[in-house]
């Protein structure tokens, strides 16, 4: 069930987001594989996820404040579509970490 | 009730619930889990039980043994389950305890085509046991005509005391149409036979009686079931004397009373050089399908089929020695028409098969017709 | 004037059926007379008693016994007793089977059954091997012996029948053998007294097969062993862990008052009824009140 | 087989086209006494796939269940669109959620934001196959609109009768304004 | 080895060891056990496997799981066992797992007459299971025969990655003959199929090839097997253009095949007016019948059929062609008969049957040979 | 650089399969991470793995994961593997099952691979409730729930998973939930390193069935029940009898150093050879020596 | 399978054996039944079976010594064939008890 | 089919009639070189019940395995013997156990008390099949002594080779005496 909020191509063939600047970690979510359950906006405990006002059938996630995650990857762990993956980000320029 | 929009297998429930089924023993499976679901909601309002059993060789184990004590019972299933189902039915074939078997065929072989529909358990429905038995399964072509041969099946099963299929498959299964049960008020329902012998001089399988009468347990007679080869009184036996006429008889009540047990209908055969025999979903489409072929004036008749088994060999003969060809619409690669080549000739028959889960297109049988 | 012993043979098919078809010196029909002497002592009228069997030379009892009889398919007379018994509430049902019966093919209506906690006395004839075909393994044959597909040594651990019945939920699960008759029959006795699942494990032996394979002895070697390597459970609470392990352990192993079956099933007809309201009436012709009427005449006696 | 109109509704699971199809058929059998089969098929994923229900309405016995060639298509996703455009009849009536489905085959379609005018009457996305029931009904006359709408508010859930009733309005209201387009 | 006085089902050990056999699982059952048995001592000490699992169920399911595993593996059994077997058998006919499934046929139906003869699950061995498939079965006559037919079955399952079911009956799994497994030194065993393409090429349902190899778990190539219908990589698919290419290949890989896998015997067939088709242990009885029937100087034909599922239809037509009557002695009620009934012609076939437990003596196969 | 998660898609066959055929936020692919990412501590190849699953939602997990996958046929998943895993003792066979395909169907499998403590990961995703057909009830159905089948409330009592496999004889049994997905895959990762019969019972959830019928809510609300009607083994100790009743206890509940079968079963071929003698060698021809070495390729990592 | 020592015809149609004087309890051994296991012979605590030397075969029950019956019924309830019955002797007389 | 034999060994169950076939058949093939077929047939249960064996011998193959009318008959039960004289051949050859036999239908009949014989020679009434085998081979002569001895020799259990022997010497020697009165 294809959701608008397609940010990425499916794994592992992914685009960065635009790192801001101060972010510690870098949240790809695929969107192509996200159904919009909502477990990921409900649980992450820092509130990096809100939900995306246009897809009102669907609770599907937005990456709101990335800057907040602590990387604990409860999202990660508990999205049961595989859609999140939870990054280092490498020094300051916003390379991301392999 | 007025007219519905029924679902073919709530008129399955509903002409269970008519023909006095009180007990349901299943399992759930696609596309027959309605089945299940509407009577575990119904029995029990009508003073009758559901059980869902661990796995469908228990469904029919339990629906035996409720039969054994009286109540009509039956069970669902399709293709997976019903292959689970063949040692119990065997033994309900050799016992001769009367019950229904639903098999809501869907697409095979193995787990196959879940959700679509198939006519692939036909040869099963007569051959899925091991040895020779008896069998009676009839194949519903409406929803209406679910309700009235469940409702058969329930009377076959007590007047031969025989396990009976009812085989329908996923479209008939999943079809809504409009349906009228008070059109029905009249169908007649066969009650379970009683003996008025004593206890003492009951044989539950007398060989004197074409189909003697099963006593439920409980009511004083004291008698013995078992799946192996039996005398009169039940009992396990080797003595050819005493096998042969079980033989015999359990035989004869099936095949002396063919055109009791073999319905169908007909339509325009007398002249048609060209006869189309259909069964169960595919019979919809065979009869769109002749009537465009008349529209071409094509001859062509319709012989559809409501009893696959046993098969009226004479009968069919009979109204096809006037075709130069038949032609056999079904849902698999070939099973029943396998049969009909073996009574009318294999030069004769013309076979319309489908297994990839699609029901057969009137087009297809029409192109069958149009070059027979 | 005292009568010493039940008739027992008013309960058996005597005219035609004997001298059954086991091996002299098998346990099965001494299991049969301790069943007999339980139901003669409940004063249950035979009418209102099944006897369903699975198949193995345990389960030819049915052939026996003056009840309604019932020998199944192999493995699945407690998925039969469990139709009949839904369909009849008011009949004792009893099953009877052999360890391979009961928990090879038959272990899933076995801990069905048990979860469901239906009204039936199931019998579970161990004599720790396949005896009807010959002396194959069993799931309870004991690790380490010999049986005829395991030409070596059985390198699978048997299962205690009793265990699982405990952990799939009976309500009521006792163990003894067939030298302690008479204990067993008072068990089997409150097991049909229990509205629920009970299992009764009667500990037997199979000198022809298994006593042959393993050098056990005759019947009268195999009757003194169960004999000796028994315990019972109040003995068996003063053993050591080791001293009990290679003993059979009779008693009353488990016997608690749980939700049965059938009674459950009849309060969900009264809130199907109810909920229904008038509408029954309609939906019910008179067949059906035959039906229901037949069925309540034999109530269970209580006992 | 003279008065056979037969209706395909398609998309994918949970837009609810298999109860716009019995509530299509319940609609013609019950409230405008026509002869109704509704059929339908689906993948076997729980949720989700492919989803399709078929309606044959006709004022005669229907024999064969299915549709041959649509006389009606309305497709609520791209997949569905794709895959059945083909046996719509030349004529047929042809209806497209734009909103699930941006590439249509044809010029013939109406493409109407189907879900966007659910989301914009209702609130909820999920009355799309109402609207759409609506729009099909209006264009086609094959069954009346007060059939219709006791069928919707005898099928519809405790409680939603009022938004999906509004939904269906909407549908009509929708195939009117097409119609006036025209 | 010298000659041996040797039981069939001993053949049947001896054959599957011959042919490589490795894996066994199964569950006890009247008149198949001594194949258990016997493997349970044999297997371990060539390095194969021995299991007794808790049904058959799961004995023909381990027997899959094993032959998945790269063993070449079978189970035995008799007809209610059997029974149980059909769902998975379907499975592994779907999957096209290479497997040996042994049924000594034992009097049906249900539990029936235990120890004695049948041939009452030849239609079973057909159709038992649920949905249209295809399948081998092979019938052996003798001790001999049961040794040679038994490697056949291993050779057949794994060239056309198959099941195949050897159906024995009681009378040839406890009859012991004179054998000398010598005389069969340079009988063929066929080994598992492999491939030569990378991993990433590989599949294991390639439609472009009659029989694709089936490589075993563990070797790298990391695939997936299901039940459900399913694409060239083993994946479940509902796409017609997927399905079709399937249902075309399995079916071929058998019909284009037949005249390897249809085996037979045939004596004196040219200007036989008369010809007998037996298979199994009846067949003993036909060529003694024969024997008997020509000294009276009738012109008698036999043919011994060593496959009876596929049905070779074309060749039994051409060698049936001349005659003017086929008897078909069989210890059932007649069925194999439908199927030579449907390629010969009802008229032309008469039957002759029993099923109290006993083999058809000659002199009733003579009999019909006299009136014919 | 450190890698922050393991390298999961690796595992997947995400070119194809993705996204699958579950409903959104079902917690059966929570479970297929947690697996992943146990296979992905203990370092073996992906060769070396198979997936075995049965018939259900929870079954379809084998299509996505790159092992040696097979889906087989309802319940028998337990079977197949066994037949696999006896062919291939190097292997590390898991095998998947929801509640109802491992104790309703499969039962008798799954106390039967138990008893022999056969080298199987066996992982039961308990979503209390026969997904895949539509929410009819399954062995684990609460008592009172109701279900498609059970429209009055269900009678049954259910079975405790673990408490069975225990019963059976499991050497090693542990439960969690999804919402514990990192303490599952310890309790995976632990039950693989495990040579014998391992269960990890896996709560789930079915919102779309189970849910709706008892107005459990959307995942996110059953992913907090699970959450908060948890405590672990060391916290359940702590509670009474009766808070404890109602809560999924977590953590292993047993785990013994038990014989494992096909060790035990290679012993049996040594003895077997060795009472042979110098028989073996012409008994066993080319072909069986290249199975035999093929068998013995991939020895299991002892990890 | 038949043994010589038929004593009595099948139950319930028995006949009485003599009935020796000082006897409190008459056994009736049903000969047509008995497959001469010999569990009676060796598990009656009073001795009263011996093991018939007629029949080599099998171990088939000789009632020996019925005055030593103490009527504990053992034999009665273990033997597996219902093949022997103990009952009381009414009276001096040497009437058994129904 | 010139040489064709056949023996019937009929009993009941324990009495090691299936044995006995089985020795019989190893005589002829592994010793005498001739080919046998041995086939049987008992009862469900689990001992006694009824019990027979069938050996056919001959120099040829051997087709139907099965008695078709026996040579020779050896019956140790009376229901065996009732059951099985009627396809006896006119001259064949016919012996009873008179142990277990009381009522014989024919004067042919050779009437040995076979149990007794073993009961006397061995000590083992278990031997009686032994015993049987001997008398059967030493009046019809179908197979030779020394095969006889052989095969008993190999299938006797370790330890009673010897007394096996001893009964079969018996057999033959009852044989003898037998055609000494003739
Ligand atoms: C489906 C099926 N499988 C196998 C058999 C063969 N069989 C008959 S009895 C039996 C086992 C007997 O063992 P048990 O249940 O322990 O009974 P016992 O004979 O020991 O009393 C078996 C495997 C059968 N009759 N049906
Ligand atoms: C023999 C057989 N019976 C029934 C079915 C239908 N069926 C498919 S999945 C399933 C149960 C699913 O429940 P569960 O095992 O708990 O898995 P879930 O879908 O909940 O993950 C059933 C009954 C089948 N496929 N095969
Ligand atoms: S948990 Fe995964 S599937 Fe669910 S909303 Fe978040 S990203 Fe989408
Ligand atoms: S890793 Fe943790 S903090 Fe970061 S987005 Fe995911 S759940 Fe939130
Ligand atoms: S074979 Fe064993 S179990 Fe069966 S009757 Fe004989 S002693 Fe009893
Ligand atoms: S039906 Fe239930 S178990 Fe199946 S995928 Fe949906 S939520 Fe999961
Ligand atoms: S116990 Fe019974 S069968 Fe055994 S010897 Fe005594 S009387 Fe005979
Ligand atoms: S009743 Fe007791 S004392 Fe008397 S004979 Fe029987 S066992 Fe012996
Ligand atoms: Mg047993
Ligand atoms: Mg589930």
């Amino acid at each position: 069930m294809a959701v608008e909020t397609v940010l990425q191509e499916a794994p592992p063939a992914v685009q960065d987001r635009d790192i801001q600047r101060g972010q510690r970690y870098n949240i790809r979510l695929y969107g192509k594989w996200c159904k919009g359950c909502g477990l990921c906006i409900a649980f992450c405990p820092k509130g990096v996820f809100t939900e995306d006002a246009e897809n009102a059938l669907l609770s599907a996630p937005i990456v709101a404040h990335p800057e907040r995650c602590v990387a604990c990857q409860w999202c990660v762990t508990h999205c049961p579509d595989f859609a999140i993956v939870v990054e280092k980000v490498n020094d300051s320029k916003g390379q991301v970490g392999k | 009730m007025t007219v519905t929009l029924m679902q073919g297998n709530a008129a399955c429930v509903e002409g269970a619930l008519r023909a006095g089924c009180r007990f349901f023993g299943g399992y759930p499976i696609t596309p027959s889990s309605e089945i299940a679901e509407l009577l575990s909601r119904r029995l029990p309002v009508v003073g009758g039980r559901f059980i869902q059993m661990e796995d469908e060789i228990a469904s029919l184990a339990a629906v035996i043994g409720a039969s054994v004590g009286g109540l009509k019972a039956m069970t669902a299933t399709s293709g997976p389950g019903f292959s689970l189902m063949q040692e119990n039915l065997g033994y309900a074939a050799a016992a001769e305890i009367p019950c229904v078997i639903v098999d809501v065929q869907r697409g095979g072989p193995s787990t196959g085509l879940p959700t679509a529909p198939s006519q692939g358990d036909v040869m099963q429905a007569r051959w899925g046991t091991h040895g020779d038995h008896p069998i009676i399964a009839l194949c519903p072509t409406s929803v209406a005509e679910t309700y009235t041969l469940t409702i058969e099946a329930f009377n076959l099963s007590e007047d031969y005391r025989t396990p009976v299929i009812l085989l329908m498959d996923e479209v008939i299964g999943h079809m809504r149409e409009a349906f009228d049960p008070d059109r029905y008020g009249d169908i007649e329902v066969v009650d379970r036979m009683t003996t008025d012998v004593p206890p003492e001089w009951y044989f539950p399988y007398d060989e004197t009686r074409a189909v003697p009468p099963l006593v439920s347990f409980g009511e004083g007679f004291r008698y013995h079931i078992t799946g192996l080869l039996h005398d009169q009184a039940g009992f396990p036996t080797y003595r050819q004397d005493e096998i042969e006429p079980w033989w015999q008889r359990v035989f004869a009540k099936i095949n002396d009373n063919l055109d009791r047990i073999f319905m169908y209908d007909e339509d325009g055969i007398e002249d048609a050089r060209t006869i189309v025999i259909a069964y169960g979903s595919t019979a919809r489409s065979a009869v769109h399908a002749v009537q465009l072929a008349r529209r071409r004036r094509y001859k062509v008749g319709l012989i559809t089929l409501k009893t696959i088994w046993p098969f009226h060999e004479a009968l069919i003969e009979e109204l096809a020695a006037g075709a130069h060809r038949v032609i056999v619409p079904e849902m698999n690669l070939g099973q029943l028409a396998l049969e009909i080549e073996r009574v009318l000739g294999r030069a004769k028959v013309r076979r319309v098969n489908r297994v990839d889960g699609e029901l057969i297109a009137p087009r297809q049988i029409l192109e069958a017709i149009e070059v027979a | 004037m005292k009568r010493e012993e039940p008739e027992i043979y008013e309960y058996l098919r005597h005219k035609k059926k004997f001298p059954g078809v086991w091996c002299a010196g098998c346990g099965i029909g001494i299991v049969l007379g301790s069943i007999i002497r339980a139901i003669d002592h409940l004063h249950i009228s035979k009418d209102d008693v099944a006897m369903i069997s699975g198949i193995g030379c345990s389960g030819r009892m049915s052939v026996y016994v003056d009840f309604n009889t019932m020998h199944t398919t192999h493995g699945r007379a407690l998925a039969f007793a469990t139709g009949l018994k839904m369909a009849r509430p008011g009949m004792h049902v009893l099953v009877v089977m052999g360890d391979g019966d009961a928990l090879a093919i038959g272990g899933n209506h076995f801990i069905h059954a048990a979860r469901r906690n239906i009204d039936l006395t199931a019998i579970v004839i161990n004599n720790n091997i396949y005896g009807m075909t010959g002396g194959q393994y069993s799931p309870t044959t004991p690790q380490g012996a010999l049986a005829t597909t395991a030409p070596f040594r059985n390198i699978e651990r048997p299962f205690s029948t009793c265990d699982l019945a405990m952990a799939a939920g009976a309500s009521y699960v006792a163990r003894s053998t067939v030298y302690h008759a008479r204990e067993l029959e008072r068990l089997i006795e409150r097991g049909m007294r229990k509205a629920g699942f009970a299992v009764i494990e009667a500990m037997s032996y199979c000198h022809t097969t298994f006593g042959k394979l393993n050098r056990t002895g005759s019947p009268v070697d195999m009757m003194r062993s169960l004999q000796e390597n028994s315990v019972s459970l109040a003995a068996a609470a003063k053993l050591e862990d080791a001293e009990k392990k290679n003993k059979i352990i009779r008693g009353v192993l488990a016997d608690h008052d749980l939700p049965e079956y059938t009674a459950e099933y009849a309060k969900i007809i009264e809130d199907a009824q109810a909920a229904a309201g008038s509408n029954v009436a309609a939906a019910q012709p008179e067949r059906d009140a035959r039906l229901a009427s037949a069925q309540k005449r034999r109530v269970r006696e209580e006992v | 087989m003279g008065e056979r109109f037969e209706i395909r509704l398609a998309g994918s699971g949970g837009q609810g086209l298999i109860l716009a199809g019995l509530i299509l058929a319940e609609a013609a059998v019950l409230y405008d006494g026509k002869n109704a089969c509704q059929t339908q098929s689906y993948g076997p994923e729980a949720r989700g796939g492919a989803s399709k229900a078929e309606v044959v309405i006709d004022t005669d016995e229907i024999d064969y269940p299915k549709v041959i060639a649509a006389d009606a298509l309305l497709t609520m996703s791209q997949e569905a669109c794709d895959k059945y455009y083909h046996d719509l009849k030349r004529d047929g009536l042809f209806i497209v959620d734009s909103v699930h489905v941006r590439r249509v085959p044809t010029s013939r379609a109406h493409r109407v934001p189907i879900t966007q005018i659910a989301e914009d009457t209702t609130g909820r996305r999920i009355t799309a196959n109402i609207v759409g029931l609506g729009i099909l009904a209006g264009l086609s006359g094959i069954v009346s609109r007060e059939a219709l709408e006791r069928a919707v508010a005898a099928r519809a859930p405790r409680g939603t009768q009022e938004i999906n009733l509004q939904a269906l309005a909407a549908g009509f209201e929708a195939a009117e304004k097409l119609q006036a387009e025209r």
